[in-house]
């Protein structure tokens, strides 16, 4: 699941200083999950921006809409007569969705409102914790599916580095498991430390040639 | 079209005087949909019922305001008054323009009244009906343990025509119950031989919760046996797993002849064959663990058996004597007037054992100087803490525990013998350590909750009150990991995608879910978003 | 938005606040007239909109009342219900609103003093802090 | 002119090596100071790499210094701050210049420095490292191409004798070890059975290679508590934080140099491992009072 | 369970816990109380939480109220006594004389015209208190012109639903009940009967049922005498139970005392609270952490007070047998708090005339064997809450739904028998 964050409102109500009508396009799918961009939270982010401005006696009105996917042409067009009506849109989707809407709409300046930090999973409910990084070379099968390039803070590809803390812990961040010790045990447990001890060349960070693609074998 | 509503003020008998009636009847009959506006002072009273009625009839209204007392009071007669006139009850709306608003402020507030008013309208325009429906649930029991409690717990389901089925771990019902058993002279052995002779009890010995499923009336539990696993299903879920004792003892002392647990001492009692009767005998309790009420009855009644079967010195140090139960002080005074010796201590005594013998070292607070005893038997303090089954159920069924690790949190209170989610009860031990009188009073209370459950095979329940929109859930989970009942599961609609689905019959209808829900996809019936940012917009 | 028309918005748990508010105006306890109670069944029920909303229709302040601390009749819903005013107070402070104007206060349903007392400072908060 | 350090790993059976820290700045004095100080006391002075993510003098550069001296310098390498090209590149430069020695080392996290915002590179990790020399050594480049005038390094890298949980430490100096290094200059040690214990962990993996132990003197107790806070690998147990807080004031740093020399001298005497490495940054001049203090002048 | 009805005897928490489960068990409930309102002693009794909840249970039994009289299987008879039984289980035939209350709850709306126009003072119609239920005004007799023998008219011509009445006889009517539950409460103790301690002489000795009802009157408290905020405030623990006539723990005043305690703390942190005790008991389920809580900012005293006297300065002295000091000592106060014992109901002995019921040793309904919790030596006559013996709002709680599980257990059976037949 892609996660992301709302933006800082500061940086949200620069954005849009010049604009007396826009719409707030939420995504129901990821950023719904991760609570950045659902309906939810379009509603919150309509609801604040309207304050401060009137708390500025600059009033401003906030269209407010959610597709299920941001990240699909024809799921973005559904709202396009919102976006029409518009001056300008502050997309809370990830990445791609906010390109999507901007590739539909090229006469509207459309603006993120959500940072996409990562992809991850829910520790609890409201905590969601990073667990791949897209490197398009997947390493999982080697370390008891622990990725250590995203969850090992310097992304070692041969053991933990000599910072880890006691009860293996990060250097980084004591509240952190460091990965390899992660590893480790995950490995012990099936008898496969070999696993841990060969070793492993330099990655290739290359793997995907970045603007990357995928072409799925025709069906 | 626009929805009639009618409006129904009530001036209590004429007696809520900082309200300008007539001038507020105007401004309400302006408001958008309401179509009468009707000045009663006896709403409350039959009289004035019988004309809401007719009114509701006659102006073939939709929806009804009531600006009156607090809907405390009346607001469910009102209902019924709706359904009499042929309305869903639930199309009402009320304004309290009495306690919150006439008594509760000086001078005129007819202002306040009308735009209480004003919320109600804007509030009763989107409500929705409500039906009531009858779920089935499954009106087997099961009790988990083999002690006194589950045992009687047990039997009186099965007199009031309830089936259960008794689940304990160990090979046989009713073990480990002596020292129970001495203390308030019961017999286990024709408790267990009334429930093999009970055609509606089922006995699984040796057997195991290993994982639970589903909701209130509708349990299904995977049950594993020597001979391997079953999975059977139940309406309610009662837990009777008890509570274990522990030795507070410092690491060097160990336990032996000379040091004993009250369990212990009760099978020395019992023992008709032992060599050598103790002269002198120690007790200890109350200072390890302050928040006990059985070491003080186990001690009680140890100390006087003693003291009648031996005669032997008894002294009891102790912090304080928990007397807070049946009996207990009765029972105090007798052990005093036996000549058993009580010795107050603030600090916890000292103990050293040299050749077999036990020395015990405290300051007594009467005499305000130490004392040393030296005895023959020495009974340890108890500590009493939650069994380890406890412990992996309550994880299991996820139910919260309180404090010390026992079965449900503190707000007892609240519900005396049921857990936060419907149909799991917890009775006897496990919920704390109890005496006989609060333990059977427990037994009861549950078997009388169980029996309102599911005696009849049916619940009625509001029909969808809150209720997942699967075109908008997002399977998010949230809804479930928030909700305090369990009462949220991820469901599959008609085989297709999985979403949140919310149990009538679990749901307490509090709306964290609905708040919560990242997707907006929640609807809690007259509890809507758009419900209360109507009330807010008429503000 | 309408400018603040000075109404505090008093969101009440139907278990604890709303008995406790009712009772007050037994006791003949008077308080500030600008209160609007609105009855939910746990303040658990309370959403960061609803609280945004009420400002955005002028209210000068907004309280959520529900049962005591370990008294909530569905566990959790009053200790949620203060996070998220708490997370209220940062987005109002994000547009520039004093975040002192969104309180949440537990009191149980015998307790009308504590009503009118919440009620009270509540008041004297927004008049200090102007409308 | 000081011996080569390969040659005396070989020969010396108690080896000392000390840590000069680059200064932040063009003014290397100070460094010039440290190495004339140490030069002649130590077998081979040890320059860190951005020590701790905090920008400083280059390393290379300061080893350059030191051969300029008459000492004997071991390049430390990290990965966090250069990609595989340019840690090639550097190696090369570093080896046509005399520095023959390097220390292969992962290196601490952009976090705990001075540019928390920079990109942190670990294009490769230690191990890699090690082979990446290895394979310089041979008169290749990683991507295979001829090299033309190749390279001999001396390696040598590190390990955390303290760590906990242990074993997968271990398990990455045992790989280091099958790459194949000269010698290992461990972490901060305090307690001397831990480095006991991973001496004899290599050892039975590695006859050949030479161990020093870290070295560094704590100067009170309330620095004892920040290092093990914040210096990450880095492990004071409680009863020498004690010893420091029962020492009076102003009393620090010579309690601290007691310590470490009392460490250095049971190590010489039960021939724990092959010597030490003594890391005193920012108090480089006092390490001949340890040196002195543990006999070793 | 429908065409079965049974007789609850008093409507305090206990009574209306019995009651809720048999009625939502499909059981018509009478449900009698000799007071003019329902809910007993503890609906009257005062939140006691500081910043979190101390589990007093007093706000739980309103909500139990509140179902009771809402309910449509349940009927109340208030100002009712019972006079006369007979009959067996299956078929009791009870006769009830009720008191007229002069004012008809069905329709007294409480608008509190009758009260000002009322010429007494203190007043003859008032309302009762805030928590009350059904909230409809009291006529107290003994004030009342018009039963002085005047003419006054003056309420009953003001009331707008012509609720009050007067010239009204006692109603008596007859019950025929299939069982009945017992569960008439306790009365506290009377601490004017230790004249020692000074209750009732001097007007800053209070009891904690009085405590209770400062702060649910007033939300705070203040001294009697000159309504200043109380600075060193006692607690005197055991004042009427275990003692030569009690010989029983009360079970409730420990918690109630330090949870009061609590809340004067909380209140005003600088006020010295001082709790005179025996033996204390800690015991019971959310009670642990919060003695750990206030061990600390409490003193607890074991002393035994001997006596106490105001001092000229109008301050308590209180004279105490400090027993780890083993010697008489006195310190002054400027309030003193009687935890006061649960004792038996001053009617307790007639009913169980009336009923033919047994009492046990101490003077509580007495329990059929050591086995049972609510059955007596009658059958389908059953106890619940504290007539049994002392017992703290949960309890009572959990015992009033076991008196209804018993109860609906021998209507069952009953049932199946005749079905039998």
């Amino acid at each position: 699941m892609i996660i992301a964050e709302r933006k800082p409102m500061e940086e949200i109500k620069q954005l849009i200083v010049p604009y007396r009508k826009v719409l707030v396009a939420g995504c129901g799918t990821c950023v719904a999950v991760c609570w950045a961009g659902g309906e939810k939270e379009v509603g919150i982010l309509a609801s604040q921006l309207r304050l401060a401005r009137s708390v500025e006696r600059n009033e401003i009105s906030i269209l407010e809409a959610t597709v299920e996917r941001q990240c699909e042409r024809e799921m973005v067009a559904e709202i396009k007569d919102k976006v029409a009506e518009a001056e300008a849109v502050i997309s809370l989707a990830c990445g791609s969705g906010v390109q999507t809407m901007a590739e539909m709409f090229e006469d509207k300046p459309v603006f993120p409102g959500v940072n996409t930090t990562f992809i991850g999973m829910p520790e609890r409910e409201g905590l969601w914790v990073e667990m791949c990084g897209a490197c398009g070379d997947c390493f999982l099968d080697r370390t008891g599916g622990v990725c250590p390039i995203v969850r090992c803070a310097k992304g070692l590809l041969n053991g933990p580095c000599g910072g880890t803390r006691k009860g293996g812990k990060c250097e980084i961040d004591p509240e952190k498991d460091c990965a390899w010790v992660l590893i480790y045990r995950r490995l012990e447990k099936q008898g496969r430390l070999d696993l841990m001890r060969n070793y492993y060349a330099p990655k290739n960070y290359r793997a995907v040639k970045r603007p990357g693609k995928v072409q799925a074998a025709k069906a | 079209m626009e929805t009639k509503i009618g409006v129904f003020l009530c001036n209590c008998g004429e007696a809520i005087k900082n309200i300008d009636f007539d001038a507020a009847v105007k401004e309400i009959a302006k408001f958008p949909g309401v179509t009468c506006v009707n000045l009663s002072s006896d709403l409350c009273l039959e009289e004035g019922k019988k004309k809401m009625i007719s009114c509701i009839r006659e102006e073939n209204l939709e929806r009804v305001v009531v600006a009156a007392c607090s809907p405390e009071f009346h607001e469910h007669a009102f209902g019924e008054v709706l359904e009499k006139a042929g309305l869903n009850g639930r199309l009402l709306s009320m304004a309290n323009i009495r306690e919150q608003c006439s008594w509760a402020h000086d001078g005129d507030v007819t202002g306040k009244a009308v735009e209480l008013v004003k919320m109600a309208v804007n509030r009763v325009r989107l409500l929705q009906p409500m039906e009531m429906k009858e779920l089935p649930v499954n009106n087997e029991v099961l009790v988990v343990g083999g002690g006194f409690s589950a045992i009687n717990t047990a039997l009186q389901l099965s007199r009031v025509g309830l089936r259960t089925t008794l689940l304990e771990k160990e090979a046989a019902l009713g073990t480990g119950t002596e020292e129970l058993e001495s203390l308030c002279g019961f017999d286990t052995s024709s408790m267990v031989s009334a429930v093999e002779a009970d055609k509606n009890i089922k006995v699984l010995t040796s057997a195991r919760v290993m994982e639970v499923d589903g909701k209130i009336g509708d349990f299904s539990v995977r049950i594993r046996q020597e001979g391997g696993e079953i999975l059977r299903k139940y309406g309610a879920i009662v837990l009777a797993t008890g509570h274990q004792t522990e030795l507070a003892l410092d690491c060097e002392l160990k336990l032996g002849l000379s040091i004993v647990s009250q369990e212990e001492f009760c099978r020395m009692l019992g023992n008709p064959s032992l060599e050598t009767e103790p002269k002198t005998i120690g007790f200890i309790f109350d200072f390890c663990d302050e928040n006990s009420r059985f070491p003080t009855l186990a001690t009680l009644n140890n100390a006087l058996a003693a003291k009648r079967r031996w005669g032997s010195e008894v002294y009891v140090f102790y912090k304080s004597v928990k007397v807070d139960s049946e009996g207990a002080e009765i029972l105090y005074q007798e052990a005093r007037d036996c000549g058993v010796v009580f010795l107050k201590s603030e600090v916890p005594p000292r103990i050293d054992v040299d050749n077999g013998q036990v020395k015990i070292k405290a300051k007594d607070v009467f005499l305000g100087e130490d004392i040393i005893l030296v005895c023959d038997v020495l009974v340890a303090e108890e500590l009493h803490l939650p069994t380890e089954e406890t412990a992996n159920l309550s994880s299991l069924l996820n139910i919260r525990r309180d404090s010390r690790g026992f079965c449900q949190e503190e707000n007892v209170h609240l519900y005396p013998v049921a857990s936060e989610k419907k149909g799991i009860f917890f009775v006897g031990g496990c919920r704390g350590d109890l005496d006989l009188g609060r333990v059977l009073t427990d037994i009861s209370s549950v078997v009388m909750n169980v029996y309102e459950l599911l005696s009849s095979g049916k619940i009625l329940v509001e029909a969808e009150k809150v209720e997942a929109d699967p075109q908008k859930c997002v399977a998010c989970l949230t809804c479930i990991r928030v909700c305090p009942h369990g009462a949220i599961q991820l469901v599959r609609i008609n085989g297709g995608k999985e979403v949140a689905g919310i149990s009538d019959l679990a749901c307490y209808a509090c709306g964290i879910c609905a708040a919560i829900c990242p997707a907006k996809a929640i609807n809690f019936q007259s509890y809507r978003d758009e419900e209360i940012l109507a009330q807010i917009e008429a503000i | 938005m309408r400018i603040m028309n000075g109404h505090i918005v008093a969101f009440c748990c139907e278990h604890s606040a709303y008995p406790a508010a009712d009772s007050a105006g037994r006791l003949g306890l008077h308080y500030p007239e600008n209160v609007r109670v609105i009855r939910v069944p746990c303040a658990g029920r309370v959403d960061l909109i609803h609280i945004l909303k009420a400002f955005e229709n002028g209210a000068a302040a907004v309280l959520v009342m529900g049962c005591e601390d370990g008294a909530c009749h569905h566990i959790t819903g009053n200790t949620r219900a203060k996070e998220r005013v708490k997370y209220s107070e940062i987005l109002l402070k994000e547009v520039n609103i004093d975040g002192g104007r969104v309180r949440m206060f537990n009191l149980s349903p015998n307790a009308p003093h504590k009503f009118v007392r919440a009620v009270n400072e509540m008041t004297r908060i927004t008049k200090e802090s102007g409308r | 002119m000081a011996k080569p350090f390969r040659d005396i790993l070989k020969t010396k059976d108690f080896v000392v090596t000390a840590e000069v820290g680059p200064v932040k700045g063009s003014n290397v004095s100070k460094a010039i100071e440290h190495i004339e100080l140490l030069r002649d006391k130590v077998d081979g002075l040890n320059v860190t790499d951005n020590q701790s993510s905090v920008m400083r003098y280059p390393s290379l550069g300061i080893c350059l210094l030191i051969k300029e001296h008459g000492g004997e310098p071991v390049f430390q390498v990290t990965c966090r701050d250069r990609n595989r090209l340019a840690i090639q590149a550097d190696l090369l430069f570093a080896y046509s210049r005399g520095v023959n020695n390097i220390l292969c080392l992962t290196g601490d996290s952009i976090d705990v420095g001075d540019h928390k915002e920079a990109k942190q590179v670990f294009d490769l990790d230690s191990v890699q490292l090690i082979h990446l020399v290895h394979t310089l050594n041979s008169g290749k480049d990683m991507a295979g191409n001829e090299l033309d005038g190749g390279i001999d390094f001396c390696i040598g890298t590190t390990g955390t004798p303290s760590a906990d949980p242990l074993e997968p430490q271990l398990i990455k100096v045992e790989k280091k070890l099958k790459a194949g290094v000269n010698f290992i200059q461990t972490q901060a040690v305090y307690e001397l059975d831990e480095l006991k214990r991973f001496v004899e962990f290599v050892r039975n993996m590695d006859e050949e290679v030479k161990i020093l132990g870290g070295i560094v003197p704590v100067v009170g107790a309330k620095m004892a508590a920040y290092m093990n806070e914040n210096v990450p690998g880095v492990f004071i147990p409680q009863r020498i934080i004690d010893e420091l807080a029962q020492a009076p004031k102003g009393t620090g740093v010579a309690k601290g140099i007691e310590i470490a020399a009392r460490m250095i001298k049971q190590i010489k005497e039960e021939k724990i491992c092959d010597g030490v490495h003594i890391m005193f940054i920012g108090r480089e001049e006092k390490v001949p009072e340890i040196l002195g203090a543990a006999g070793l002048l | 369970m429908e065409n079965k009805n049974v007789l609850v005897v008093g409507s305090g928490i206990s009574g209306i816990a019995s009651a809720l489960e048999l009625a939502n068990a499909g059981v018509s409930v009478y449900l009698l109380d000799k007071e003019a309102v329902v809910g007993g002693r503890s609906a009257s009794f005062c939140c006691k939480a500081t910043d979190i909840c101390s589990r007093c249970s007093a706000c739980v039994v309103l909500g139990k109220v509140k179902e009771a009289v809402t309910h449509p299987r349940i009927k109340l008879l208030t100002n009712s006594t019972m006079k006369k039984l007979s009959g067996e289980l299956g078929n009791f035939r009870v006769e009830i004389e009720q008191q007229p209350r002069y004012v008809d709850e069905e329709r007294c709306i409480a608008c509190g015209l009758c009260t000002e126009v009322c010429p007494v003072d203190p007043k003859a119609i008032y309302p009762p208190f805030a928590e009350a239920t059904p909230f409809s005004y009291i006529l107290d007799k003994g004030r009342c012109l018009r039963f002085k023998g005047e003419r006054c008219d003056l309420c009953r011509t003001s009331c707008p639903t012509k609720a009050i009445e007067f010239d009204l006889k006692p109603k008596e009517q007859e019950l025929r009940v299939d069982a009945i539950i017992v569960a008439t409460g306790f009365d506290v103790f009377d601490a004017r009967e230790k004249g020692s301690l000074g209750y009732g002489r001097y007007t800053n000795v209070l009891t904690g049922l009085d405590l209770e009802h400062v702060f649910t009157r007033d939300g705070y408290l203040r001294l009697p005498t000159n309504g200043r905020e109380p600075q060193n405030i006692a607690f005197i623990q055991c004042v009427g139970s275990r003692d030569k006539d009690h010989e029983y723990c009360s079970q409730v005043c420990c918690k109630y005392a330090m949870k009061l305690a609590g809340l004067i703390k909380y209140q005003n942190p600088d006020a010295r609270v001082t709790i005179f005790y025996i033996d204390l008991q800690t015991a019971g389920k959310g009670f642990a952490q919060f003695y750990e809580e206030y061990k600390e900012s409490i003193r607890f005293v074991r002393g035994v007070p001997v006596e106490i006297l105001q001092t000229v300065s109008g301050e308590l002295e209180v004279r105490f047998e400090d027993i780890s000091q083993g010697k008489v000592c006195r310190d002054t106060f400027d309030l003193v708090v009687l935890s006061v014992g649960i004792s038996p109901g001053k009617n307790t002995w007639d009913l169980a005339r009336i009923l033919g019921i047994n009492l046990a040793d101490n003077g509580f309904f007495d329990k059929k064997d050591s086995l049972s919790c609510n059955e007596t030596n009658v059958d389908g006559i059953f106890l619940a809450g504290t007539c049994q013996g002392p017992k703290d709002i949960p309890d009572s709680i959990a015992h009033g739904i076991a008196a209804a599980s018993k109860t609906m257990r021998v209507l069952a059976e009953s049932a199946s028998q005749r079905r039998g037949h």
